[in-house]
């Protein structure tokens, strides 16, 4: 059963133990923590409210991050539905980071290489170290009746 | 220098509009221009949508092509095997000496180029120079220096 | 006119003797290159002239014919007077009036244009008598320097393209195969690969595109094999090719022609349209189902471009860098498609095994290595010149019987075969027999065919020298092993040539060889060091004396020697203007003397001085 | 998949893979600098020569370049046998000697043991091997703006006429790839300037930082790819922002519903 990420930012506490769980699952060779490939955004919504919103990529069906990549270094695995960059056929052409349309794809400044989210296997530790629940890994079924997704691509059009 | 260049599309049309006549264009632009312009490189390169690094390339890569103008008269010693036992080396540096420059250059009044050659496949009358395109064969040091009409 | 069916060749071929047999006699000069360099053209226009102004019955214009490279081109022009044969050398325009008048009408031999034979001094009156000929065996030259190579009847009278006729109506392309693969033919570009065998690969792989490509791109130094087929008979080749075409299914076929060698383009340009013409090439050959065309590429100056992957990038108009064969280009070739790449004397050999059956063309040559081989026979050799000569003769022969010996009697200390692929094989292995294995299992391989005779006047340190510039000016500059390698090969060779080596550069040389050889991409460089360790194999000597003694024991290597004048010198002043260093003066009629301090060692003196007064020590 | 055995390990390996990818997954070091997934194998730089034999071949071995071979059934495999070393050492030691000043060759030159080359140093040299990565992206990419000219060692990688190639879109991806680091570029804020050309690099429609993008880029790539304009024209941390922006719209709306 493929499972989808779930967010739901009201329930994010900013502890940003999900970046920190992430930097640390893709550690360097030498055991140097990489760079997260979640975020956790804190926007001022008014004067009294913050908003904390652990951004993370989509998996897009049609990833524009892909089509773009003039050497195909991002390729689907098959196995856990994730969208993975490999930097063995990367030439950091710097196009994908640039055409993401949400941000979720950016660069390691030490390796200059782009990262993004690979699912850890089929098992985001993102997930496992949520205290808050704001993000979850749920059937596909499950996320899509929650998915807000949808709605931001509305937002997107009417603008 | 101020060059015609108007014959170079008639040139390029005399052959198969294809990538594979590329070497045969610039061939014959050469035999035309005695060298290959840079702007005939840019012509052949448009005209059979080649990028132009390629034919940069291959215009450089292959030894008959010269982007650097050359004399009227054109040199070529021959240094196969059969000419450099035979000799040729002396007639090269003969040949050197009565013109004033190396091998691979052209002599300031543009009369001569002098250019040494791998083998011509005259290799019976070694050692052998071939002075716009005719060949002169069983030469001795004395004898090369006649092919020159200098002092 | 166009050839339909066996009939209308037949026809063509009748007629054309028909015609011949007007003509009491025939003159033909040769018009190879090398005749052409002394003066063959001017012959021909001026047997032309002169006849116009004598008319003489039982001959005409078409009887004078400028054929393709009788292959003695040292005794050029030559001029050949049929039936009888008779065998004129050096002719010169002022002598052509004397041959009409005396030979052509009156048959009458005039002694002082024949050949004399440098052993023994006699006048040898026919050409089949010659020690050059007598000895050969030629079946890819046969019709060289008895047709003219521009005339495509002139190929059809002396019974071509029956080979093309037969193989396409009376066989099927595996029969033509299986033919070719029982003659034993090899590959004569050098590698000496099976040829049946290679047709069939390229046969068996699927695909909807194949070619047929002839490699014309000879590249060796003192090799003009390829350059005299294809000026002298180019329908020979054209034909072989379309066998090949018809035997593996091909459709294109390429022909790839050194553009160093313009002659041999205008004769190939003209063969592929008159073929055309008369339907040999084009569609429905022959009137068949069978269709394909061949094109000319040219080449333009690169020795690389002669290994098939280059070759066929620069067929396509590409930079012509090697690729890896893990995948051989028969299955894998010209545009990624199958292709048959054979070079000029192998596609030449091709109509006369159809025509007289693999059985009489195995019977010829050696059990492993059939047929016949062509060579350059060039260097220090008297009779220098284009050579057929069954496979597994010995060098000796060749050099000796065929090649007359050494020029002056000098003794023969290197022969040099397979170009800078090859290696140098000393006196030890002349009675060697030529064949593609046992050279290659002596240092040496057959390579295309240059053969380079060297006397004790070569240094063979500098012969390794040679062959190693040419080749680091020849490295496409691709892999690392052939592009630095080499180079730096070649300057611990030039090192031992300055007097500056040690042992040490000799150990050096050879595990750097090693791995050029081993580690190279393509042909050149992994048989690039070949001249350097036959030569390290054979005359090792030699570069000791140049490392312990600082001595160049045959007077090359410029920093090893001195020139001197001794007593013999006349002071007849030749030497003094080609010396470019201005060293040697003296009084007219008086003993010369070179200034050491000026002179460069360039031996300009020593080759024009006629006294042999300079010495080099 | 294949059977083969490398450094005595039997191994499986799919079909049609080239023999050094199989090794490398084994985590055996082998030295490619030509190499580059995202172009075709080229087997310049022969580093990753190894030696293959087969039970048939009666003790015969061949040498092949492992990014070019593609594996086969009952392949016998030596990575580090004393010959490969021998071949691998010998093509440090001539590039030590053609490129003595490059930091990557100097670092790799050391690990098989070779400090100086033992060659003839050519002081002069660069730091171009000639791998050839940079005209094969260059072309894979369909600009062609840089090609080899020459040949042999006088052999190098330029722009025709050594000047401003009109089909260089300053992608850069040429200095990204090159092993040594020899093609170099400036980037100075929103200029940047690679072979004899200089760009202006678009700036991120919010907030100004560099995208590291040249408009030459963006319009043959979003041409090429037919993707959206607008696409290529924020930094991630401003779209990231968006994104929250929106989010913070959705929820403000679904609050209000409730």
């Amino acid at each position: 059963m493929e499972n989808r990420f779930h967010v739901r930012p009201e329930l994010c506490i900013a502890c940003k133990s999900c970046e920190l769980a992430c930097a640390f699952t893709h550690s360097s060779l030498q055991g140097q923590p990489g760079k997260s490939r979640i975020n956790i955004k804190v926007i001022k919504a008014d004067e009294s409210r913050l908003i904390n919103t652990p951004l993370i990529c989509l998996q897009c069906d049609e990833a524009a991050c892909a089509t773009i990549c003039p050497t195909n270094a991002l390729q689907w695995n098959l196995e856990t539905g994730a969208l993975v960059h490999h930097d063995l056929r990367c030439v950091r052409c710097h196009l994908c980071v640039a055409a993401c349309p949400f941000g979720n794809i950016y660069f390691d400044p030490v390796t200059d290489y782009p990262v993004k989210c690979d699912l850890c296997d089929g098992d985001p530790m993102c997930v496992k170290f949520c205290p808050s629940g704001a993000i979850t890994w749920l059937p596909l079924t499950e996320a899509e009746v929650n998915r807000i997704q949808p709605e931001i691509n509305e937002e997107a059009d009417t603008d | 220098m101020c060059q015609d260049f108007s014959r170079l599309p008639e040139i390029i049309a005399r052959h198969r509009q294809s990538s594979e006549s590329l070497i045969m264009i610039l061939q014959d632009i050469q035999q035309e221009y005695h060298y290959l312009p840079p702007e005939a490189l840019t012509l052949t390169a448009e005209t059979l949508a080649v990028p132009l690094s390629k034919v940069a390339s291959i215009a450089t890569f292959y030894n008959s092509f010269s982007l650097k103008p050359r004399g009227k008269n054109i040199v070529k010693v021959c240094l196969g095997t059969a000419c450099h036992i035979r000799g040729a080396r002396l007639i090269q540096d003969q040949l050197e000496h009565k013109l004033g420059i190396s091998a691979g250059e052209t002599t300031s009044d543009s009369e001569y180029t002098l250019e040494a050659v791998a083998c011509v496949g005259a290799c019976a009358m070694a050692p052998v120079v071939i002075v716009n395109e005719k060949y002169h064969g069983s030469l001795n040091v004395n004898k090369a220096a006649k092919l020159l009409k200098r002092k | 006119m166009c050839i339909k069916n066996s009939r209308q060749l037949k026809q063509v071929q009748r007629d054309f003797l028909t015609r011949d047999k007007q003509f009491t006699r025939k003159a033909l000069i040769c018009c190879g290159t090398g005749c052409l360099a002394n003066g063959a053209q001017a012959i021909v226009d001026e047997f032309r002239i002169v006849m116009k102004k004598k008319r003489i019955t039982g001959f005409s214009f078409e009887a004078v014919r400028s054929t393709g490279c009788h292959g003695f081109c040292e005794q050029g022009p030559l001029v050949i007077i049929e039936p009888e044969g008779i065998f004129y050398t050096k002719v010169k325009t002022s002598q052509v009036t004397d041959i009409i008048d005396t030979t052509i009408r009156k048959g009458v031999v005039i002694e002082r244009l024949l050949f004399t034979n440098p052993v023994d001094g006699q006048k040898i009156t026919h050409y089949p008598e010659v020690d050059f000929f007598t000895h050969q065996q030629r079946i890819v030259l046969r019709n060289l320097g008895k047709i003219a190579p521009h005339d495509i009847k002139e190929y059809i009278g002396n019974g071509g393209y029956a080979a093309l006729d037969k193989a396409l109506r009376r066989m099927q392309p595996q029969e033509v195969i299986d033919e070719i693969s029982r003659s034993g033919l090899r590959g004569r570009g050098g590698g000496g690969f099976s040829t049946g065998r290679k047709w069939q690969t390229c046969a068996d792989v699927e695909s909807e595109m194949r070619y047929v490509v002839c490699n014309g791109d000879e590249g060796d130094p003192g090799a003009f094999m390829d350059r005299s087929i294809m000026e002298g008979d180019p329908h020979a080749v054209l034909e072989g090719m379309i066998i090949a075409a018809y035997a593996v299914g091909a459709n294109q076929g390429y022909i790839y022609v050194r553009e160093e060698y313009p002659l041999a383009v205008i004769h190939v340009q003209k063969a592929i349209e008159d073929c055309r013409e008369i339907g040999l090439l084009g569609k429905n050959i022959f009137g068949t189902e069978f269709s394909f065309d061949i094109r000319i590429a040219r080449g333009a100056g690169a020795f690389v471009c002669g290994e098939s992957s280059a070759l066929m990038k620069s067929v396509a108009g590409e930079v012509g860098e090697p690729r890896a064969k893990y995948i051989r280009s028969v299955v894998k070739g010209l545009y990624d498609q199958p292709t048959v790449l054979n070079n000029v004397e192998t596609y030449a050999n091709v109509p006369i095994i159809i025509d007289k059956g693999a059985n009489w063309y195995c019977k010829i040559g050696t059990p492993k290595s059939a047929g016949t081989k062509v060579f350059s026979l060039v260097g220090k050799v008297r009779n220098t010149g284009l050579i057929e000569v069954p496979m597994g003769i010995t060098l000796r022969r060749i050099i000796f019987d065929v090649g007359g010996g050494i020029i002056d009697d000098r003794p023969f200390k290197a022969v040099q075969t397979g170009g800078p692929s090859g290696g140098c094989l000393p006196d030890s292995m002349l009675d060697l027999p030529v064949d593609f294995d046992t050279l290659t299992a002596n240092g040496s391989m057959m390579g295309s065919g240059g053969m380079i005779v060297m006397d004790d006047l070569t240094c063979m340190v500098d012969v390794a020298r040679y062959f190693l510039e040419f080749l680091v000016k020849e490295s496409c500059g691709k892999c690392v092993p052939c592009r630095e390698g080499l180079y730096q090969l070649h300057g611990l060779v030039q090192k031992v040539c300055a007097g500056q080596g040690s042992e040490q550069d000799l150990d050096r040389m050879e595990q750097l060889s090693e791995v050029i050889v081993r580690g190279s991409l393509c042909g050149l460089g992994q048989s690039g060091p070949n001249p350097l360790l036959s030569t390290l194999k054979y005359f090792r000597e030699e570069y000791l004396e140049h490392i312990l003694h600082r001595r160049c024991p045959a007077g090359v290597c410029r920093d090893l020697i001195i020139y001197t004048i001794n007593e013999k010198c006349t002071g007849c002043g030749a030497c003094v203007k080609p010396c470019a260093d201005v060293a040697i003066t003296g009084e007219k009629k008086k003993l010369h003397v070179i200034d050491q301090d000026k002179c460069t060692q360039c031996g300009a003196c020593m080759a024009v001085c006629n006294f042999d007064a300079v010495e080099v020590h | 998949m294949v059977t083969l055995t490398i450094n005595g390990k039997q191994i499986k390996a799919p079909a049609g893979e080239m023999l050094l990818e199989t090794i490398r997954r084994q985590d055996i070091e082998i030295p490619a600098l030509c190499h580059h997934a995202a172009v075709e194998p080229f087997g310049a730089c022969r580093l990753c020569t190894v030696e293959i034999t087969r039970q048939s071949w009666d003790g015969w071995k061949n040498y092949v370049t492992s990014c070019l071979f593609p594996v086969e059934e009952g392949l016998i495999v030596q990575t580090h046998s004393s010959e490969v070393t021998r071949i691998r050492c010998t093509i440090l030691d001539l590039l030590l000697a053609s490129s003595p000043n490059s930091r990557v060759i100097q670092d790799l030159a050391s690990e098989y043991g070779i400090l100086a080359s033992s060659y003839v140093v050519d002081a002069a040299g660069d730091d171009c091997i000639l791998c050839g990565l940079c005209t094969r992206v260059c072309s894979e990419l369909g600009m062609n703006a840089i090609a080899t000219v020459e040949r042999g060692r006088l052999k190098k990688v330029d722009t025709p006429f050594s000047e401003p190639s009109a089909s260089c879109i300053g992608c850069t991806i040429c200095a990204q790839v090159c092993p040594t680091g020899h093609i170099r570029f400036e980037e100075r804020g929103l200029k940047r300037k690679i072979w004899y050309k200089e760009f202006k690099l678009i700036a991120c429609s919010e907030c100004g930082r560099s995208l590291k993008l040249t408009p030459e880029m963006k319009q043959y790539f979003s041409e090429r790819q037919q993707l959206p304009e607008d696409y290529l024209e924020q930094c991630a941390d401003c779209k990231q922002k968006q994104t929250v922006d929106r989010f913070n719209r959705i929820i403000d709306r679904s609050e209000e519903v409730i």
